[in-house]
């Protein structure tokens, strides 16, 4: 039986199921192949859902797919060894439909994957694939790893994940360099539903979703989060590699402190945690975009580092460019016309001019500047976190002065100049137009 | 010859996955997966391989609800040529000994589609159940019953002649039956193959039909369900902790002999009777003996 | 049994017995050319360790499937660096 | 192959059922050690019912049946039934379980136990089945239930982190199966009376579709021994090298019981898997467990936190398994392990009997 196929998928996560779905839709003989035991066995993520992205994916989800929580309130914390500088955004729930969810990439996968099959594609799991079949430059199929494994088809969707090992492998992109990718490590801790609810003053159908940056990743670039599912926690703290390589701390030591940090213990306190998960994070933006497309083959979400680190979108990149990617390749097929790397540089024009590349491309100099700018990451949360408690504090001193040592404190840290210099790159980076 | 097995599995949940929470003593069923019973596999793997040897066709049976066509699909994509489901409202609840009976009645359906040589099935379910499958399946069908089998020595088609092997604690027999006849394999005799790319797309493209209560002739009047089984749960609990009085022994700067010494003393004022039996010596027993041992 | 141990208790693995999927390619690399030996402390799992002879041994039982071992071994790129067979390794509950 | 119709219910009603019935366990006129055991166990509940506790022996006559009913009174049997027969020669599960159904069929005993070795689950199961009646496995308490007085038969389940109460309502026998070890063991009194009756066995050779070719008795595989012995040595990382494991058997020799090992040194390809204990191993349940240079991480714990008495040895003092340890020994395992080999050797009045079997099996 020659296994023969118009497409095949590579990867059951947000980017594979969306371009699956969408060849499949489109009517093409889809084949999905997943190395886990089950869809979303091998996926890790913080995770908060972008509806919006899947909607135009899967119409009509916010009813049927798992979600955990609508977020109502959003916290950004500036942390020092003790004590955090944050501000909370809450709105209670709008007319329209809340646009963020907290998941379990677990359980939202498999729901994802039995919407990739009832539209008709064939999804295979415990099946890893392990090179690209190759002829005369041309991909045409995998080699997955079982017994007569060769498949072929028209066109290939590399959708497997951040390390990319099938174009790795191909030699169709390099390898990931240290200061690409950050590596996060993350617990769920399960607590009674109400003892959560209490904690973070929520009801029944409200989640909150916390960043946390400064003293927790000890003068490494990186951030934490914090997220309320249903029953559970997921906290979690990621850092650049290269920072995680060049002082030698341990990331699971990191999490261990974040999660005793004063302001976050008593929120766990007494919670059981019943997974911990590690994984890497595309974080090179736009200058680290490897090429797509060619012939034969297209690359979606984080094997091709979709991701926008900066506002923590990965699952919506990943989603529309495996449904821009799918729209790609169905356009192609009606017109019958063969999946060269030429006829598939429409998938790369339908990125440039969505919001994906135009995001990744405004934020292009956003992980150079924080890289080698960690003072955002110690200084400025240190002396934030004093200068507001000086304020605050009612010790006789008039508040001239106290504001005068507040400034002094900042300018004896970073110079004048360094003050302006750290306002202009942060304004050039995400302020300026185009970031050219 | 062409030879007909048909092996019955289980869907259970990954009992290893189970957490009880530490406070609520609550039992945390999220993130627990279904999977096959592990012992069933070892049935699977001797009934694949016994068809490598005679060729024919291997059927893998279950009795649950909807969801364990999933499990079914496993065993496909592992390399079983065809699947049946037997689900029913009416069999909720049923113990093993009512799913032996429901299994008896398919197993009789499967051998009117074609003739049934060997019943494969595992020794008992990681949820621990009482292993009554297969005895109930060999009782109802006149199946001669060869547990803890380790291997398939021989088997003559003709003659309806098999020789397996089996393990019973200490003791190791060879064992001359007739077909048909009803396996359950000892766990951890095998390893279940990988399956072939066909196979796995095989088991994603089957078709696996579903068998009602009526479709397997059982019409109610036989007990099946809760009201079928003989044993009830009273109830469910944590055990108490056992409090072990936890002791240093002060050997700081001690030489090896003049620690193991001190050892052997705190054995002899903290557990006399235990001593006294590692050191082979026979001393007047209190009667005392030792209590229960709570889980 | 490095303090990451306590953690990996509640994960789900199925290992795949006698098949790692990442092995060192030449372990005198490791204890003659390598000076960071990042692998020791970057890997979420803790699955490497120096052993009494001062050589790098893996065990991939824990294996998170992360990959920053493989990247910050690129310098000596002394990693043969696999997924486990389908089915096998990491089996995330939650994700 | 048709459904047998199996005629008339099968087990009897609670009113018409009384007595206590344990299975003897034998292969080969050598008793296991679990029945007496459950006859400790089973009078405490004949005492409790006001009912005689009844033994039941089942072998052929080279077995010499009449040395385990006397061993059975002397343990506690009021009766002992010997059902005798060429046809039970060889453990075959058809034979034995028609032979101690068609017994219990006769007398409706109201509780009936066996042993959960290999033999007894598999038996009870068949039993279990021929006479329709309720089974509960692996128990480690057994009462009766003064409201209903019925078999209270609690056991493990979820993977060992809860324990489940059973109970046969209806139904007789109720059956249950007891692990080695989990009762205690009473103390024989010779001069206990007692009476012996020889049952009839009908059953036919031809009857049975099994014929047993060869039964040789095989030294049970590492796994076996390893999770019923009662004195279990174990070794860790902390051996620092493979000879050192030596040490470990050497100290288990001694004792008489098995040598165990921690997770890593099957990884680093010391010890086979069967020795390994843990999550992904053993779980042992020992009167003693001596762990020498293991850290005592959780993975390791769940398989071994049951036995009854734990001696840790480590040089870490803050290893984890001294939480556990009833008695922990801040030291070089290499070194104290032959310190006691050398200790518990010399403390032995009879140097001939170390290292003698403590039971058969």
């Amino acid at each position: 039986m020659a296994n023969r196929f118009d497409a095949i998928v590579v990867g059951a996560g947000p980017a594979g199921n969306a371009a699956a779905l969408t060849l499949a839709r489109g009517g093409l003989d889809v084949l999905q192949v997943e190395r886990g035991e089950a869809p979303g066995t091998k996926n890790v993520q913080g995770a908060i859902l972008y509806a919006d992205a899947l909607e135009r994916v899967v119409p009509g989800c916010r009813r049927g797919a798992p979600l955990e929580r609508p977020i109502v309130e959003q916290r950004m914390w500036m942390m020092d060894e003790s004590s955090y500088v944050g501000t909370h955004f809450r709105a209670p729930r709008g007319e329209g439909p809340p646009g963020r969810y907290t998941i379990l990439r677990a359980p939202f996968d498999r729901w994802f994957s039995e919407k990739v099959r009832e539209a008709g594609a064939l999804l295979i799991c415990e099946t890893t694939v392990r090179e690209l079949l190759v002829e005369r430059d041309r991909v045409v199929g995998v080699r997955t790893e079982r017994a007569g494994g060769d498949v072929h088809a028209d066109v290939v969707v590399l959708a497997d994940g951040v390390n990319s090992r099938l174009a790795v492998v191909a030699g169709l992109r390099p390898e990931l360099r240290a200061t690409e990718v950050a590596l996060a490590v993350k617990e769920t801790v399960f607590l009674e539903r109400g003892t959560l609810e209490a904690r973070f003053n929520i009801g029944r159908d409200e989640g909150v979703a916390t960043e946390m940056m400064g003293a927790i990743t000890r003068g490494m670039v990186g951030t934490g989060f914090l997220y309320t599912n249903k029953e559970s926690v997921s906290v979690g703290v990621g850092c650049l590699l290269a920072h995680f390589k060049a002082t030698g701390l341990r990331p699971y030591d990191l999490l261990e402190q974040l999660k005793s940090h004063p302001a976050v213990a008593p929120l766990l306190r007494g919670g059981e945690a019943r997974e911990f998960a590690a994984h890497l994070l595309p974080e090179g933006g736009y200058d680290s975009l490897p090429g797509m497309h060619g012939d034969g083959w297209v690359m979606v979400g984080d094997a091709a580092h979709l991701n926008n680190a900066v506002h923590r979108e990965g699952s919506n990149l990943a989603m529309t460019s495996g449904r821009l990617a799918g729209e790609a390749i169905l356009k192609l097929k009606a017109g019958g016309r063969p999946m060269t790397a030429r006829n598939l540089s429409a998938y790369r024009e339908a990125l440039a001019r969505s919001f994906v590349i135009k995001d990744l491309h405004r934020y292009r100099r956003v992980p150079r500047l924080l890289e080698n700018n960690r003072q955002f990451f110690t200084d400025y949360p240190e002396l934030v976190n004093h200068a507001v408690a000086k304020m605050l504090q009612v010790d006789g001193i008039d508040k001239r002065t106290k504001q005068r040592e507040a400034l002094r404190a900042f300018r004896d840290r970073r110079g004048l100049g360094g003050l302006a210099g750290d306002a202009f790159k942060l304004w050039r980076a995400l302020g300026s137009r185009g970031g050219r | 010859m062409a030879m007909h097995s048909v092996v019955c599995i289980k869907q259970v949940p990954d009992s290893s996955q189970i957490s009880i929470h530490p406070e609520t003593n609550t039992i945390m069923r999220q993130g627990v997966p279904s999977i096959v019973n592990p012992y069933d596999l070892h049935a699977l793997e001797a009934a694949l391989t016994l068809r490598d040897r005679h060729a024919g066709q291997v059927t893998v049976l279950t009795m649950g609800p909807r969801s364990a066509t999933a499990a079914l699909r496993r065993c496909l994509a592992h390399g079983a040529d065809q699947a049946r489901l037997i689900t029913d409202r009416a069999f909720a609840g049923s113990d093993t000994l009512a799913t032996a009976l429901v299994l008896a009645h398919a197993v009789a359906m499967l051998h009117r589609e074609q003739p049934v040589d060997v019943v494969f099935c595992g020794r008992q379910t990681i949820d621990g159940d009482t292993g009554q499958v297969g005895p109930g399946l060999a009782g109802r069908l006149g199946l001669d019953p060869l547990s803890y089998v380790v291997e398939i020595d021989s088997l003559d088609p003709a003659s309806r002649r098999i020789v397996v092997r089996r393990r019973l604690g200490s003791a190791s027999q060879t064992i001359e039956s007739r077909l048909p006849c009803l396996i359950s394999m000892l766990e951890g005799t095998n390893q279940v193959r990988f399956g072939s790319l066909d196979d796995v797309l095989r088991a994603e493209r089957a078709e696996v039909p579903r068998w009602s209560a009526a479709d397997i002739g059982l019409d109610g009047s036989e007990v099946v369900g809760l009201k079928g089984s003989p044993t009830r749960v009273r109830r469910v609990f944590a055990p108490d902790p056992v409090e072990r009085p936890t002791q240093r022994l002060e050997t700081a700067e001690r030489e090896p002999a003049d620690a193991a010494a001190i050892l052997l003393d705190a054995l002899a004022r903290g557990h006399p009777e235990l001593l006294a039996e590692l050191v082979g010596a026979e001393v007047a027993r209190t009667g005392a003996g030792r209590t229960g041992l709570s889980c | 049994m490095s303090a990451v141990a306590e953690k990996l208790h509640h994960n789900r693995y199925r290992v795949d017995e006698g098949r790692p999927h990442i092995r060192l390619r030449d372990p005198d690399i490791c204890r003659d050319d390598c000076r960071h030996r990042a692998c020791l402390t970057i890997c979420p799992a803790g699955a490497y360790s120096l052993d009494a002879d001062g050589l790098v041994r893996v065990s991939t039982d824990g294996c998170l499937e992360c990959g920053s071992c493989r990247i910050v071994c690129a310098e000596h790129d002394n990693l043969d660096w696999n997924w486990p067979r389908g089915g096998y390794g990491i089996l995330y509950k939650f994700g | 192959m048709l459904i047998r119709n199996r005629g008339p219910a099968r087990h009897c009603a609670a009113a018409q059922a009384s007595g206590v019935w344990v299975l003897v366990e034998q292969q080969h006129g050598e008793p296991h050690d679990v029945s007496w055991e459950l006859l400790g166990e089973g009078r405490r509940l004949a005492d409790t019912l006001a009912t005689p506790l009844t033994a039941v022996v089942a072998g052929a006559a080279e077995h010499g049946l009449e040395a385990a009913a006397g061993r059975a009174v002397a343990y506690g049997a009021d009766l002992v039934r010997i059902l005798e027969d060429g046809v039970l020669r060889h453990y075959r599960t058809a034979a034995y379980a028609s032979a101690l159904a068609g017994a219990a069929r006769a007398h409706r005993p109201a509780v009936l136990l066996l042993g959960a070795t290999p033999l007894g689950r598999d038996l009870a199961g068949a039993v279990a089945t021929d006479l329709e009646t309720g089974l509960t496995a692996d128990c480690t308490q057994l009462a009766i239930d003064p409201e209903s007085g019925c078999l209270a038969s609690t056991r493990p389940t979820f993977g060992g982190s809860l324990l489940c109460t059973i109970e046969t309502r209806a139904r007789r026998p109720q059956m249950a199966t007891v692990r080695p070890g989990v009762m205690p063991r009473p103390e024989p009194d010779a001069s206990r009376q007692g009476s012996v009756i020889r049952e009839r066995v009908d059953l036919a050779e031809h009857a049975i579709v099994s014929k047993v070719l060869a039964h040789l008795p095989e030294p049970r595989e590492d796994g076996a021994r390893l999770v019923d012995a009662r004195i279990v040595v174990s070794g860790g990382r902390g051996l620092g090298r493979r000879e050192n494991l030596a040490l470990v058997r050497g100290l288990a020799q001694v004792l008489g019981g098995e040598m165990g090992v921690s997770r890593p040194l099957v990884q680093a390809g010391w010890a086979a898997h069967g020795r390994q204990i843990g999550q992904t191993g053993h779980t042992v349940r020992p009167s003693l467990y001596i762990a020498a240079g293991i850290s005592g991480a959780v993975q390791h714990r769940v398989g071994m936190e049951n036995a009854e008495i734990i001696v840790a040895i480590n040089t870490d003092p803050d290893a984890p398994i001294f939480d556990i340890a009833t008695y922990g020994i801040v030291a070089d395992a290499t070194s104290l392990l032959p310190a006691l080999s050398d200790a518990f050797s010399r403390a032995r009045p009879d140097p001939a009997r170390a290292g003698e079997g403590r039971r058969y099996g």
